[in-house]
């Protein structure tokens, strides 16, 4: 059942090189459909008391020690859900445009969603590094391929804006970063299971080694490894130097589905492998990585509202909510870090809609620069609800599931210190500053010339409302989440809980 | 006799040849550098096995002459081709393929 | 005096047997014209013979000639890579100015020759054997690096490769014989047995120096920094499908003797010298890795990128373990797949563009060919390691057995050496596909000036072959290596079985 | 049944606000308009209903808890969907659909020509929604549903016109401080929780007493912190800038949210968290500070600036600087009845306010404007009942509500005489600045527009302008519509305006000492269990307030009288003379500027930072860095490929000689 949902994609996209052009779209999105239906499946069978479920374990390198080993539990199942339903959106978006080598794209999209699904899914610690290290290929062609350069720009206050970037260097950048983490955590993986094993049967089922359990010593250096891997992907301040560049340069659909989804698995890997396999170090790096998760916070917040480019404005606002989900993980709470599985599931569902705005933006004025632009309301009242609807989630306006989430966040924060939560919460007003100017200045004050206020057409409406659809429906209620996924989070944090007292 | 000698011996021809190759930009004379560099091993080959009484350092020299024969002809075809092709005979000159 | 023949094993002579067989056809099919156009053919009928022998002898496990030879799984295994390699090179020899203009048959036969060194190599259990393998491993090569008369680069490189190359061996000679000196035998088993019982009659130190000296002169061969410098010239200067097979089939050859030797010979002193193969192994990865990044020359920079690629392989023998010598193989197999799949994809781009390997000929080739580009492209990840390729599993194995044996900082700098390499292996990605359409010109477009100078008066390449593209002997090796590339990683059990074979050969000596 | 009613209570509006939103294609402006209105006097019934089921409770019983389904609940973190109906939060409901019904109708017609109508009305029954969240919510965390939701219907409403940049950047200000005074919540609702392992009203309130001793410095941290989010919605010092460039709305906005309803929400929590500020004396007595000199301040502002809207906007901070000194002090009942009595003249100053603006063709400055006593009779009338009512002149409800806290100030005593004194020196500047605007508006010559209006009977229509900056705009931007409207010719504005304007008159008899005191009687169960619960001056001491309290209203119209009719050239006299208090006072004491220089500044020269130096230098620096270092070993590497073969000889020499000095060390 699992395999089926990690390769559905894959092989619609394989199909996809086969069909006449014209058709290729249209089977990334029913491979797109039929995978989230076969999820939907998964989780109307999902029973949130019972662990780990849907078990699949099969030798697949047994020289190595390697199994192909997928299981789900309460918190995966939400970010296969999330992952799933994102991409859709991404695909259609795409698939009501003209796409340059339309297979090779969808297929590079698609293989996208198989290596993520495979990351949420993997049980075994090395297929997770690989797909961890799987997700990065597709998006790297598609943001190579069909990225675009992008020339200096002033910021039109009179400074200096963005440098010119090259869709070469920016993807170098991002692949480099990232893979510098994740080969990292490969040693860090395989040092793992090696250590556990002290001589006995090397295995690397995560639950295996958790269960061996890892000396302090070695502990504290594997953390690092993992860590690393995971504050790239993320990106944590002050790992994300490759993020501005490649966000400038990336395809929006693509990115969209990047930024809601990929970054998540980095915060997944901190619930899901490093707390339960490294309490120790996890507890004796609790500071340092809360100080790095309220630093992303304000740097984040800091840096997107003196953006000009949407894109970066939305990046750095990443940045930021990945800050508070760190920190929620590593209040070693459950309310912090149920807030921040909540938090995950929250921003990948405004973001998608967010980035897709944001192309919607662009085709209308020409620019995705923020000062030239405004009201572009006018003539789309739709459209500009859409958008307000997004911006007032990002901002994690109470009655929203974004806030509950960063309510527990914080109420976790505050359980480890009450500076920590006083400090973040400094992120939550410039939450407030920086997503609301991003809404009024593309879509309030006057119109300038040459942008065009049009309504949403009903295609990308149909694209647009369901996800909207979803941020709101979990607005009333996000307990559908927190149920299914408390038992889960609570025995990932167990261990740690247990050894920080 | 004392089987130092010996290997002091081999150990100069050794040194001397690669001297040689660091220091001679005629290939030729390279060439033979590297010739003396061997004998240089055959030299250490033949004390031991004089020393050690087995004669399997003896079967061994007598291949690497073969071998270093061998080397000479694929050499000194190689300068004759380049000589052909009127390249200049310095290592020095040849090195078009660098960076 | 009664004279007892020799009993000699026939069976698994049989390779070597069929090899030779082989060669000494191919030289006669020289002199019959009406054959000579057959002489691919022929060579590739005495690779299948061979490679047939090898498969026979799977599971020998047999010392031959006296112990100078042995045949094992080690044996069968790195030679079957370095006859697959051949076979390839053959292939994308065909119709190529070297074997043209050497004569095609006299060009086989070097290559036959110096397949058979490795083939001897590969079972060497002697120092005699060793020696001898190696030497005809490298002189035929030697002579191949320069078959291209007409280009000057290809006479430079060989020059430098034997000057390099020789200098190698004798330093390895002298290694050889202080070991000689040292344990007063030549077989590996006795040298061991020699250096344990302290039969020799050298001091502990000048022992290690020739431990040294032979690792140097390994090292030569292998291309390990800083006994590196010959690589990048004569990969770039040499005929690309002599390079193929250099870059594939000598490593196969002289990491297998590199293995059994410091494994099985040198096994009582793994202590002493597991360090300093470490910090070559390291110094491998960071000067092939960051040499490589610049460069223009896609031969050049497969050159470095080798370097880096022998850096990762040492790590396998540092470990001096079963699991070391497993990783090293499969690491090599997989590399033997992406090799083929690179080099196949130059010389059919080399043949469109009038001989020239600068990466910009490859502009725009994802949009144009994308059966070329597809090829190259896994190649490159593959060495980059990255999933779903051969190369990442490759790499997961080496760290796997570099931790295992408490390396684990020889382990990072391989994960270090990685990040840095994604800088160059990327490149050519990105000009495969993601150079501007507008810059993408197609074929006989490409700008000739900014080509690297050819030989004078050499206007209209005689050689220059736009439709290299749709020759299957050419275009075949890429696609079939691409899927290698591709199914090891996805299923990479049948190779890790293929490696254990390796491995396991050497059970007796290590752990 | 009480729960069901309270429920439906919620449910119209945001019903109306869904289908006004959702229809805006479909549905007929006036359609639209009269779906507005009718969903909010449904939940005002409501309202009543739910009063009645309430009052035939017995009085100790009288609170209703209520919850949907379970919101979310995470580590005994449990949060309810719920709402908690007793007096306190029918009272408020009461009050909140009452007035809004009341602006719903007025601005059917004061909107009538506006582009966005359905936008507006969906808005508006938004807020409306929001509100009665706010004030029915059943724990902490409604409480901030509610709190951000009417924060954003405002910020909604105050960019209402948003092709104004005034607008959106007024919109913009309110929304940030309030999401300041947000989190002021969260960290008082986590605090409570942590102490008191429940964030739902009931439980909290039962167990404070229980867990803190009065002042222990958690329990006051949480009140201070419920005030930090109190003192950012109600616009009390130092939140206070945003209420002023809140007045962008449009009129009727301005007269719900940012006076009636909205800006008294800080008072409602206080007067809700009543057992927890007495727990905190500390806390309640910073809360009166603050209301105190809140209340002296925006006095003097309101005095100094021209502004029509933002001198009733300054008054309502003032006049919410004495619900808070109320509340306080522990005149919670008072504290509530002026809020009920403010909001009812407050709303009628607006409208009035609103209906003169229009006959200016949407000039809001004083100075221009003279004589609209005969024009506009009617406006007049309610301007001046408005202004009695805000003075305290004797008989209004004003005068009942205000010196009832005054009054009580004065009976506590102690540091609490000093409050009574200053509370008395801002009723006297509170007749000033609400009599200035009669005498410069009323009396006098007609200006322009108003010998317009007497003349053609019907009003001017000037150029359409941003009040604010001067600058023309284009008629679907800004000013509601073409076509202005004023109350003398808009029905539903002036029966708006008449039903508050005798509930501003006659309001005040609810609550006469010694009579009647139905707020007092009516609001007893919710604060039972409070220390002031039974303390209050005798009848006789609150009449001898009353009485103070009419003489200082009555000295302060007189004072404005002479100043402004008597003796015109005055007052420019004075603000010649003390230039220096005048440019205080029109530049709001500076409030914009310090919180720019304290914290608007720092922080964007913080992200300037960020942006231009840390992230180009050290973040791009470091990669530029390590990716320069990494390329300039390869060029070392490649060098050293010099391409000539006795160079690598030499480094193979080195190569051999390093090998064999590791050995040759390494042996001995």
């Amino acid at each position: 059942m699992l395999s089926s949902i990690i390769w559905t994609p894959l092989v619609f996209g394989l199909i996809g090189l086969l069909v006449p052009r014209r058709f290729t779209a249209w089977v990334a999105v029913l491979g797109a459909v039929i995978t989230l239906g076969l999820s939907i499946g998964v989780l109307a069978g999902f029973d949130p008391d019972g662990g780990m479920q849907y078990v699949t374990d099969v030798s697949w390198i047994p020289g190595l020690g390697v199994d192909y080993s997928l299981g789900i539990d309460g918190v995966s199942i939400f970010l296969v859900m999330l992952t799933t339903v994102a991409w859709i959106p991404a695909i259609c978006f795409s698939a009501m445009r003209s796409t340059e080598r339309p297979a090779l794209y969808y297929l590079m999209l698609l293989a996208g969603e198989t290596s993520t699904l495979g990351a949420f899914l993997a049980q075994d610690l090395l297929l997770f590094v690989l797909f961890f290290d799987l997700m990065i290929v597709p998006f790297y062609f598609l943001f190579g391929v069909w990225g675009r350069d992008r020339g200096g720009e002033d910021d039109h206050a009179g400074s200096p804006g963005e440098g010119a970037v090259s869709v070469q260097s920016a993807t170098l950048k991002m692949i480099v970063f990232t893979l510098i983490g994740s080969l990292l955590m490969l040693v860090g993986a395989i040092a793992a299971a090696v250590i556990s094993a002290d001589g006995g049967e090397l295995t690397f089922s995560i639950q295996t080694i958790v269960a061996r359990g890892l000396p302090e010593g070695s502990q504290n250096w594997i953390f690092w490894f993992f860590a690393a891997a995971f504050l790239v992907k993320m990106p944590a301040f002050p790992l994300h130097g490759w993020m501005p560049d490649s966000y400038r340069a990336a395809p929006l659909p693509a990115l969209a589905v990047f930024s809601a989804v990929l970054s998540k698995v980095g915060a997944y890997g901190f619930l899901r492998v490093v707390l339960p396999m490294m309490p120790d170090a996890s507890d004796l790096f609790q500071t340092t990585m809360l100080v790095l998760a309220i630093a992303s916070i304000i740097y984040g917040s800091a840096m997107a509202f003196t953006k000009t480019d949407l894109r970066l404005v939305l990046g750095f606002s990443s940045v930021a909510q990945l800050g508070f989900i760190t920190a929620g993980i590593f209040a070693f709470d459950s309310t912090g870090a149920e807030g921040a599985v909540l938090q995950m599931v929250n921003h990948g569902l405004v973001v998608v809609p967010a980035f897709l705005i944001v192309a919607m933006i662009a085709e209308r004025t020409g620019s995705e620069e923020l000062g030239p632009m405004g009201g572009l309301a006018k003539k789309a009242p739709v459209f500009a609800v859409i958008f307000l609807i997004v911006s007032m989630a990002t901002l994690a306006i109470p009655a929203s599931a974004n806030f509950i989430g960063e309510f527990y966040i914080l109420n976790g924060l505050f359980q480890v210190g009450a500076a920590w939560a006083i400090v973040a919460s400094v992120g939550v007003a410039l939450a407030a500053f920086y997503a609301l100017r991003m809404y009024q200045l593309t879509m309030h004050n006057p119109l300038p010339e040459g942008s065009d206020s049009r309504e949403i057409s009903l295609r990308d409406a149909l694209v647009l409302v369901p996800m909207v659809g979803i941020v709101v429906v979990l607005a009333f209620c996000p307990q559908l989440i927190i149920h299914g996924s408390e038992q889960a989070v609570d025995s990932s944090i167990a261990i740690v809980r247990e050894v920080a007292k | 006799m004392d089987i130092e000698w010996y290997l002091v011996l081999s150990a100069l021809l050794f040194a001397t040849g690669f001297i040689g190759v660091m220091v001679r930009r005629n290939p030729v004379v390279i060439l033979l550098c590297l010739e003396l560099m061997l004998s240089a091993g055959a030299l250490a080959l033949l004390a031991f096995s004089r020393m050690l009484g087995n004669q399997d350092g003896q079967v061994f020299v007598l291949i690497v002459l073969v071998v270093a024969a061998c080397e000479v002809v694929v050499g000194l075809g190689l300068v004759v081709a380049m000589y052909r092709r009127r390249l200049p005979l310095d290592v020095d000159e040849i090195k078009e393929l660098k960076g | 005096m009664t004279f007892d023949a020799p009993t000699i094993d026939y069976a698994g002579l049989s390779p070597i047997i069929a090899l030779t067989a082989g060669l000494v056809v191919i030289v006669l099919a020289a002199v019959f014209d009406r054959v000579k156009r057959f002489g691919p053919g022929l060579a590739l009928l005495t690779y299948a013979v061979t490679a047939g022998c090898l498969i026979w002898q799977w599971n020998a496990d047999l010392d031959l000639v006296s112990g100078a030879l042995r045949i094992d799984g080690l044996a069968v295994t790195l030679s079957l890579l370095a006859v697959i390699a051949a076979a390839v090179s053959v292939l994308l020899a065909i119709g190529d100015p070297s074997e043209t203009q050497a004569g095609r048959s006299d060009w086989l036969a070097l290559l036959t020759g110096s397949l058979l060194g490795m083939v001897i190599l590969a079972q060497a259990t002697s120092m005699l054997t060793f020696f001898v393998g190696l030497e005809l491993l490298s002189i035929p090569l030697y002579a191949l690096c320069g078959t291209n008369l007409r280009r000057r680069e290809s006479l430079e490189s060989g020059l430098k490769y034997l000057i390099v190359g020789s200098v190698g061996s004798a330093t390895l000679l002298y290694g050889l014989a202080m070991i000689y000196g040292a344990s007063g035998a030549t077989g590996f088993q006795a040298i061991a047995d020699g250096l344990q019982a302290g039969d020799g009659m050298l001091s502990d130190s000048l022992t290690l120096v020739g431990v040294g000296l032979v690792a140097v002169g390994l090292a030569f061969k292998v291309s390990i920094a800083p006994f590196h410098q010959w690589t990048p010239d004569v990969y770039q200067g040499a005929p690309t499908p002599v390079t193929a097979f250099m870059a594939v089939a000598t490593k196969a050859a002289a990491f297998a003797v590199f293995i059994r030797f410091f494994l099985v010979a040198l096994g009582p002193l793994a202590d002493q010298w597991d360090v300093m193969l470490a910090a070559l192994a390291a110094l491998s990865i960071v000067v092939g890795n960051v040499g490589a990044l610049a460069q223009t020359s896609l031969k050049r920079m497969l050159g470095y990128s080798g370097i880096a690629q022998a850096g990762y392989m040492l790590a396998g023998i540092v470990t001096a373990t079963q699991a070391g010598v497993d990783a090293l193989v499969f690491y090599l197999s997989a590399y033997v797949a992406m090799n083929v799949a690179a080099f196949a994809v130059v010389v059919i781009r080399e043949r469109q563009t009038g001989f020239s390997d600068d990466i910009s000929t490859l502009r725009g080739l994802g949009r144009e060919k994308p059966l070329l580009a597809w090829p190259l492209t896994i190649a490159m990840l593959a060495l980059a390691g990255l999933p779903p390729t051969a190369g990442f599993i490759g790499k997961l194995y080496l760290i796997e057995a570099l931790i295992d044996d408490d390396w684990t900082w020889l382990a990072v700098m391989i994960a270090i050496g990685t990040m840095i390499s994604l800088g160059y292996y990327l490149r050519v990605v990105a000009a495969l596909w993601m150079s501007p359409a507008g810059e993408a010109e197609g074929d006989a477009a490409i700008d000739t000036a900014s080509l690297p100078p050819q030989i004078a008066g050499a206007q209209a390449d005689p050689f220059e072959d736009p439709g290299a593209d749709r020759r299957w002997y050419l275009v075949a090796p890429a696609l079939i290596a691409m899927a290698a590339a591709l199914f090891f990683g996805v299923i990479p059990q049948p190779l890790v079985d293929f490696a254990q074979h390796a491995g396991d050969a050497l059970s007796v000596w290590v752990p | 049944m009480t729960a069901t009613w309270a429920w439906l209570v919620l449910l119209f509006p945001l019903l109306g606000s869904l289908t006004i939103g959702f229809g805006f294609k479909v549905l007929p402006a006036r359609v639209a308009g009269l779906i507005g209105i009718s969903a909010i006097v449904a939940a005002f019934i409501c309202g009543i209903l739910a009063l009645i089921g309430l009052q035939g409770e017995p009085s100790e019983s009288r609170h209703v808890a209520s919850s949907l389904w379970e919101y979310a609940n995470v580590g005994g973190l449990r949060i309810d969907l719920g709402i908690y109906v007793d007096p306190l939060s029918i009272f408020m409901v009461l009050v909140v659909t009452g007035v809004s019904s009341l602006i719903h109708i007025y601005s059917y017609s004061y909107m009538k020509s506006d582009q966005g109508y359905h936008r507006f009305f969906s808005y508006l029954n938004f807020f409306v929604f929001s509100m009665l969240v706010l004030v029915l919510g059943g724990n902490f965390i409604m409480l901030i549903v509610g709190w951000a939701l009417v924060g954003f219907a405002s910020y909604a409403l105050i960019s209402y016109w948003y092709r104004r940049n005034t607008a959106t950047k007024a919109g913009m200000k309110a929304f940030v401080i309030n999401v300041v005074g947000d989190i002021g919540l969260y960290i008082a609702a986590i605090l409570i929780f942590k102490n008191l392992g429940s964030v739902d009203y009931g439980t909290v309130f039962e167990k404070a007493p229980e867990v803190f001793t009065t002042n222990e410095w958690e329990i006051v941290a949480i009140c201070l912190c419920l005030l930090v989010g109190a003192f950012a919605k109600s616009a009390q010092m130092p939140f206070h800038t945003w209420l002023a460039d809140a007045m962008e709305g449009p009129t009727p906005v301005s007269s719900l949210i940012h006076a009636a309803t909205m800006v008294t929400a800080g008072v409602y929590l206080i007067a809700r968290c009543h057992s927890l500020f007495e727990l905190a004396p500390t806390a309640a007595d910073v809360a009166a500070w603050v209301g105190l000199a809140t209340l002296m301040i925006a006095g003097t502002i309101a005095i100094a600036v021209t502004d029509l809207k933002r001198i009733i906007a300054y008054s309502t901070m003032s006049q919410i600087g004495y619900m808070f000194v109320g509340v306080g002090i522990g005149a919670y009942s008072a504290g509530m009845f002026h809020l009920m009595t403010h909001a009812f003249f407050k709303a009628l100053l607006f409208m009035a306010a609103g209906s003169i603006i229009s006959a200016m063709a949407n000039m809001q400055d004083i100075d221009k404007m003279k004589g609209f006593r005969k024009a506009m009779p009617f406006t007049a009338a309610m301007l001046i009942i408005g202004a009695l009512a805000l003075s305290g002149f004797p008989g209004t409800s004003g005068w009942f509500s205000k010196d009832e806290i005054i009054d009580f100030a004065h009976f506590r005593g102690g540091m609490y005489d000093w409050m009574w004194a200053g509370m008395l020196i801002g009723a006297f500047m509170t007749a000033v600045y609400s009599f200035r605007i009669i005498f410069r508006i009323l009396p006098g010559p007609a200006c322009k527009e108003a010998e317009y209006l007497e003349e053609h009977g019907h009003v001017i229509h000037g150029e359409p302008k941003n009040p604010a900056t001067g600058e023309l705009e284009d008629t679907e931007v800004g000013y509601p519509g073409e076509e202005h409207h004023i109350a003398e010719q808009a029905g539903g504005m002036k029966f708006a305006m008449s039903v508050l304007g005798i509930l501003a008159l006659i309001g005040g008899l609810v609550q006469v000492p010694g009579v009647d005191e139905v707020i007092t009687n009516f609001l007893e169960p919710t604060f039972e269990d409070s220390v002031f619960a039974h303390m209050h001056p005798s009848t006789h001491e609150a009449w001898v307030g009353l009485g103070e309290g009419a003489l200082i209203s009555i000295l302060g119209i007189t004072f404005t009288w002479f100043l402004y009719i008597r003796r015109p050239d005055l007052p420019v006299k004075f603000r010649e003379r003390f230039r220096a208090v005048h440019a205080l006072c029109v530049n709001k004491w500076y409030g914009d500027e310090i919180i720019d220089f304290l914290i608007v500044s720092p922080v964007k020269a913080f992200g300037r930072f960020c942006n231009r130096v840390f992230e180009r230098f050290a973040i791009d620096g470091a990669t530029a860095g390590v990716a320069g270092l990494t390329r300039s070993a390869g060029a070392a590497v490649r060098d050293m490929q010099s391409g000539m073969l006795r160079g690598y000889a030499v480094l193979m020499l080195f190569g051999i000689l390093a090998i064999a000095i590791y050995f040759l060390i390494r042996s001995i």
